[in-house]
């Protein structure tokens, strides 16, 4: 069984759970073992680096030090969320070609007590372990349920093919690797031109207008295209697509139903796993009609009411403060 | 892989640094824009240009000119998504993406009259990192929408609750245990930034 | 004579003799270049010219080192682009050798540099010798056939021999 | 001196040594105290041989020269260094001076205080101390300089020139027309290369046939051309003046002696296949055929992969209708060695396969078109008779898209100017104009148009209406946005000038794609033992002084398999290549620099070490005397063995160990006697 680190990201917990069911749930099937980097930060996203240069890199080379410590020959981290992967990847590579950057930053880690050299890890994405170390064939091997008739627009989004520092992916601008496993686990494939375009990013919050244009122009394509679904690895992109669908619709004039799950649910679902395991129903845009042409139930939507709890008087940054829970740390003491 | 950048970076301890040097020593890695040839393959590849005060080809010719106020008043780098199209299409292979992110914080720091509440959102979003170690969405979002979104707060609701009901958000956020060494990390990284 | 240059700066720091090995058909034209262009480096490097970087024993920077020169750097065309088909490989393979030799004669290996220049690349070239001054100059002078007598040549290097 | 560190011999025979210091105006003098040095060589190397000194303004003057001419006579100098500029520049001079002193020309050396000092340095001082150090080490060259002699090598007079384009049919003709034979060596059925593909040319709009036929006829009748076809060079061996070419004559399965070109087998062959080469993929040929109807020679070949009888053993209607029984399916692949003196490359170039950049939706998008498939379909000859249509074969297009500089001057694929895009992209624009009326967008980084009525061409085009764009196209895309988009090719580009971003629709899209080598030009530059750079493309003795020579001797190279070149400037190398053959055939024999290694015999023990080094093949090891022996002519003097050569027996003239283990001594000033006096010497 392969072994390897797994760097979640903070979206794994929370808007993508849905990634993080079937992405797990997947593994087993696969012979993947994922060793989650113990208390593992945020990489810092897109915003970070727009604040400062040193503390954002510091931010996300403290991940790769305390990855490496708990490394034990495993050499190679496994990151879904697309900016976490560009991030750690981009931090590896910018500490070698600017060396100060690289001094800065270990002696900003020094003050943690950590270090990381720059290059002794590899920061790959898991739909490139998928197709690269699993195989094709492998995957192909364990589909018990092809997903026949099931029109897919694959879209990998900006991230992980751009800019590919490792040069680990066919191509930046068309990469083949996300219609390949889809082609393998019996979907049909749409040659999707907008593949790797942009979803908005975090333009839906402070700039919904350019936001809901680049959405629109997703899910129009793919409505044209007659796509039944469009297969993402981007936890950003599933929920700006997902999310601000209707949004987009109110804004646009338009009626687009076009649901967008994560690759790993529908290679879940060829592996004949339960739609509820691969959180299938945690979505907005209804992925029924998905589920019907393959002739699976929909389960039923994930509907929890929210847990509110009275707030604690806290010190320090203007938040609304949060109950403590088992297990959970003290916040702000 | 890795190869030995040609371009030389420019000497932080000069004090007469011109403001395209500065932009190339605050970028990571080698940023390259010295090499722009202005062909605007990076305007024609964003998707964004059309909501952007200039492409960055034009921001970049303000750098090489030297017009600092101007450029970091731009909206440009904001409205920037990272779709990174511009980087792995530039024909010179300057790091554009890197280099909006420089011009973000260079306005920051410098407090430009910034037309957009996104210097805001992603001071918050720091914060929000730097109290706990990973990101906090739901505190992110009330916190930001109730101080520059009020008027799409009810638009939004719905989703946020929506957000909630399926577990894609959560109320409280999580906080790593190495919160102390982190800001020991952060706190260093801090000095040396100054 | 090494320290020729130190008794008439005003604050007297260590100026190392560094001698450049260089290839007729590029770095040599490189160095012409750079002159051409009046691109500055410091003047602690002495230029010999040879038809090419397969041309260099490994004798000659041991002989170089042993005659008092603070360190050596070694230029030819880049990989793939030798005049000589492909000599350049051969220089580099010798130059890894010489590397091993030197480190167990406890020269520090940024004193024999290694540098691909093609005719075309008088800045970097210059940029090259420049940062490579400041590196020997760090390291200090290599006490080796020094006029003073109390570092004595080792007496491995009388009888090293490095061939390809 | 404390430590015995140097190899100086005491048996050193005195020279007598002139040392000349250039100020070169003050490009010299500006910075290093130039009579500090001619003082301090005259005083300080006294003992080393150096009977005068002498400085003046500019060495290389008349009166420079003639200064150390009238010192070798009267003072009996037996060495010479001048100081100066590079040795690149004005080496030749002075060994001719010295020559005309009555001296071997190789006992003088020119070492470099401007280049290397004076231009590169700021401190007055350091300078003048460093060009002290360099004439030292002159000085102490000089001394074990060897006088040596050109070599001479006889030159047969025959030519071979390898690739039948534009370059070597005229580097052929010329050399023919000199009365001298050449063998042409081509690897298509035809000669006629890419220009043969060409609608019109630009500025001039010729039609490409039209000027190249009547080459390639003349080539083909020559009577001192013996042309191979459908050939390609096995191997070279030997060297300039006497190499040894084997030719691979692929099996034609046509006999050429019977063959009357009448076409017959063609009309009646049933095999039809796209034919990638000469239609660009836009067209079809049959399994025998000749590339085009003017091919030279006009015998056809069976194209053995696709034809019916090779692959299924039934057929044979081509051998059934052959009127003169010229069909013979058991012809087999031919090897014919033959002699000549030089060589003339001329292998072309390929054309950038725009597969490469998925956003321009080359392949992807039908009516996208690379420039050789344009060529095709505006020309008469072509596959649509020079209709200018879309993929469908019938709609004519309302508005075009030229996109230049695709696959060029782009870090991503190839970083240099491919040359003739934008010359191409405004013929392409005036061609669509005139041909089909559609509205023509040039979307462009640069417009370079540095040649002869070139830019008037430009003018006349923007004169026509071409719709300039100055940016670089971001992508092509079939994916609308709006109505007016749907169906059509979508342009995504910045406007630079207006800078907008705009979305351009339009029905057909030209890239005008780079040039790339040939993919198989290491290959051949590692045949004729040529060098080549990291892109592919070979590389020139000189590029400015020397651009169609190699540095190989006797192998010459001509168009664009040093560059991207336009026609008029590969037909100029072409003639250039075969003027520089005839000069070297007209002068029987040749003078080669001897800077050259050679092997003593007695002390060379047999080893082999150096037998794998040498890319010339010059080394050879002697069987029955157990040594090796370099041959002089094939030696380019590069060195490798000489410093890999564990017995020291291989020594290299020029640069031979004494030499440069000598000027290290003299550049570390370890020949003035006392460390401590050369210290002394500074002034505190």
């Amino acid at each position: 069984m392969d072994k390897y680190l797994f760097y979640p990201g903070c979206s794994m917990e929370s808007n993508a759970k849905a990634y993080s069911e079937s992405l797990l749930a997947v593994c087993e099937p696969l012979g993947l073992k994922l060793e989650e980097i113990n208390d593992w930060n945020c990489c810092g996203a897109t915003e970070y680096l727009g604040v400062s240069l040193t503390p954002a890199y510091a931010l996300i080379a403290r991940n790769l030090a305390l990855a490496y410590n708990q490394s034990n020959g495993t050499q190679t981290i496994v990151a879904p969320c697309s900016a976490c992967y560009l991030n750690l990847a981009k931090c590896d590579y910018y500490m070698q070609e600017r060396p100060e950057l690289g001094v800065n930053v270990n002696d900003a880690l020094a003050a943690g007590g950590l270090h990381y050299d720059a290059g002794s890890l590899s920061i790959r994405h898991f739909l490139d372990v998928l197709v690269n170390d699993v195989g094709l064939e492998t995957l192909k091997s364990k589909v018990v349920r092809p997903l026949k008739g099931v029109r897919v627009a694959p879209y990998l989004g900006c991230m992980v093919p751009r800019p590919d520092y490792d040069h680990r992916w066919s191509n930046p601008e068309y990469p083949n690797e996300l219609d390949r496993v889809l082609k393998v686990i019996g979907a049909e494939v749409i040659d999707f031109p907008l593949k790797t375009h942009c979803c908005g990013g975090h333009m839906t919050q402070i700039g919904p207008q350019t936001a809901y244009e680049l959405i629109y122009r997703l899910i129009s394509a793919a409505d044209q295209y007659h796509a039944d679904v469009m297969a993402t690895l981007c936890p950003m992109c599933q929920m700006n697509i997902d999310a601000y669908q209707g949004e987009t619709n109110r804004h646009k004039g338009s009626d687009i139903q076009m649901p967008i799950v994560f690759f790993t649910q529908l290679v879940g679902l060829a592996l004949g796993l339960d739609p509820k395991d691969l959180g299938f129903g945690r979505e907005f845009i209804s992925t029924k009609r998905v589920l019907d042409r393959i002739g699976l139930e929909m389960p039923e939507p994930v509907e929890v009411a929210p847990v509110t709890k009275p707030r604690k008087k806290q010190e320090g940054l203007p938040m609304p403060r949060m109950p403590r829970e088992a297990g959970d740390e003290e916040v702000n003491p | 892989m890795y190869t030995v950048p040609y371009i030389s970076t420019p000497d932080p301890t000069n004090p007469n640094l011109r403001f395209l040097e500065e932009v190339s020593l605050r970028t990571a890695g080698v940023s390259r824009l010295e090499m722009c040839i202005q062909c605007g393959t990076c305007g024609g590849s964003c998707p964004s240009a059309d909501d952007m005060d200039h492409t960055p080809r034009m921001l970049f010719a303000m750098i090489r000119a030297g017009y600092r106020e101007q450029a970091l008043k731009s909206n440009t780098p904001w409205i920037c998504v990272s779709c990174y199209h511009c980087v792995v299409r530039c024909p010179q292979g300057v790091h554009i993406a890197d280099v909006m992110y420089t011009l973000k914080s260079m306005a920051i720091a410098a407090n430009a009259d910034v037309e957009s509440t996104a210097p805001d959102f992603a001071q918050t979003f720091v914060d929000m990192v730097e109290a706990y170690g990973r990101s906090y969405e739901f505190g992110l979002a009330t916190r930001y929408y109730l101080k520059h979104q009020k008027k799409r707060l009810p638009g939004m609701a719905p989703m946020g609750l929506g957000m909630l009901s399926k577990e894609r958000m959560s109320m409280r956020p999580r906080k790593i245990k190495g919160i102390d060494q982190l800001h020991k990390i952060l706190g260093r990284a801090k000095e040396l930034e100054r | 004579m090494a320290n020729q240059e130190q008794s008439r700066g005003d604050a007297p720091q260590f100026e190392p003799v560094i001698i450049g090995f260089t290839c007729n058909w590029c770095s040599y034209r490189a160095a012409d270049l750079a002159g051409t262009a009046r691109v500055k480096y410091p003047p602690n490097v002495r230029l010999i010219r040879l038809m090419c970087s397969g041309r260099l024993d490994p004798t000659f920077v041991m002989k170089a080192l042993a005659g008092g020169a603070d360190g050596v750097l070694i230029t030819g065309c880049h990989p793939g682009e030798c005049h000589y088909i492909e000599q350049n490989y051969k220089a580099m393979r010798r130059y890894m050798l010489l590397k091993r030799v030197l480190a167990q004669l406890g020269v520090e290996p940024e004193r024999v540099k290694l540098v691909w220049a093609s005719a075309a690349e008088g800045v970097r070239l210059a940029r090259e010798i420049t940062l490579m001054v400041e590196e020997v100059r760090k390291l200090g002078p290599l006490h080796w056939g020094k006029p003073n007598g109390q570092a004595a040549v080792p007496e491995a290097i009388e009888t090293a021999e490095v061939t390809a | 001196m404390s430590q015995p560190i140097h190899l100086f011999d005491s048996d050193d025979p005195q020279e007598r040594i002139g040392v000349y210091v250039c100020h070169c105006g003050t490009n010299i003098a500006g910075i290093v105290d130039v009579e500090e040095v001619r003082d301090w060589a005259g005083q300080r190397l006294k003992d080393r041989g150096v009977v005068v000194s002498r400085d003046y303004k500019f060495m290389c003057s008349s009166l420079g020269q003639e200064m150390i001419e009238k010192d070798i006579k009267d003072l009996g100098l037996t060495r010479v260094v001048v100081a100066a500029c590079s040795p690149h520049l004005h080496e030749q001079t002075f060994r001719t001076a010295a020559q005309r002193g009555g001296l071997n020309p190789y006992l003088t050396e020119l070492v470099s205080i401007r280049e290397q000092v004076s231009w590169v340095h700021t401190d007055k001082n350091a300078a003048t101390d460093k060009a002290k150090a360099v004439v030292s080490g002159g000085v102490e060259r000089v001394i074990k300089n060897q006088p040596l002699e050109p070599l001479h090598v006889p030159i047969n007079e025959a030519t071979l020139v390898v690739g039948g384009g534009i370059a070597g049919i005229q580097a052929a003709l010329e050399i023919a027309d000199g009365g001298y034979p050449v063998f042409m060596v081509e690897r298509e059925p035809s000669i006629g290369g890419h220009m043969a593909q060409f609608d019109k040319t630009f500025p001039t709009l010729d039609c490409a046939a039209c000027i190249l036929t009547p080459r390639m006829v003349s080539v083909g009748t020559h009577p001192h051309i013996n042309l191979f076809t459908w050939s390609e060079v096995e191997s070279v061996s030997g060297y300039v003046g006497n190499f040894t070419v084997t030719i691979r004559k692929k099996a034609r399965f046509v006999n050429e002696e019977l063959c009357t070109g009448c076409g017959i087998c063609q009309e009646k062959c049933p095999k039809k296949i796209i034919d990638e080469i000469y239609e660009a993929g836009l067209g079809y040929r049959k399994a025998v055929y000749t590339p085009f109807p003017q091919a030279v020679p006009k015998y056809p070949v069976i194209d053995k992969p696709n034809c019916t009888y090779f692959l299924k053993g039934t057929c044979k209607a081509c051998e059934k209708f052959c009127p003169t029984n010229a069909i013979d399916f058991n012809q087999k692949d031919e090897l014919i060695t033959i002699q000549v003196g030089n060589i003339i490359l001329a292998t072309g170039y390929d054309l950038f396969d725009p597969r490469r950049i998925p956003h321009y939706g080359y392949g992807r998008l039908a009516n996208v078109y690379t420039s050789l498939e344009f060529e095709r379909l505006s020309n008469a000859a072509g596959p649509t008779n020079g209709e200018i249509v879309l993929r469908d074969g019938k709609t004519k297009p309302k508005s075009v898209g030229v996109i230049h500089c695709v696959g060029s001057r782009d870090r991503n694929y190839n970083n240099y100017c491919s040359a003739i895009c934008c010359m191409q992209s405004l013929k392409f624009a005036h061609l669509v104009h005139e041909r089909t009326g559609a509205t023509v967008y040039n979307f462009y980084i640069d417009i370079r148009t540095p040649a002869k009525a070139y830019d008037e061409f430009y003018q006349r085009v923007l004169e026509e209406g071409t719709l300039f764009v100055r940016g670089r196209v971001a992508e092509v895309t079939d994916a609308a946005r709006k109505p007016e988009e749907e169906g059509r090719l979508i342009i995504q580009v910045e406007d630079t000038l207006a800078g907008k971003q705009r979305r351009i629709p339009v029905d057909m899209v030209i890239l005008s794609a780079g040039l790339e080598p040939r993919k198989d030009a290491k290959a051949t530059a590692h045949t004729f033992g040529i060098s080549c750079s990291a892109d592919g493309w070979f590389i020139e003795k000189h590029p400015k002084l020397d651009p169609v020579s190699t540095m190989t001797e006797g192998i010459f190279i001509a168009g664009c398999v040093t560059g991207p070149k336009d026609i008029p400037a590969t037909v100029s190398q072409g003639a250039a290549a075969a003027a520089r053959v005839m000069g070297r055939i007209q002068q029987k024999e040749i003078l080669l620099e001897p800077v050259r290694a050679s092997v003593n015999p007695d002390q060379c023990s047999g080893c082999r070490i150096c037998n794998n080094l040498c890319p010339f093949n010059a080394i050879t090891f002697i069987e029955d005397r157990m040594v090796t022996e370099i041959n002089p002519a094939l030696c380019q003097g590069c060195g490798t063995c000489v410093a890999a050569c564990p017995a020291g027996a291989i020594s290299g003239t020029g640069f031979s160990n004494e030499q440069i283990l000598r000027q290290i001594d003299g550049l570390l000033m370890l020949n003035l006697e006392y460390m401590s006096e050369a210290a002394e010497l500074v002034p505190a």
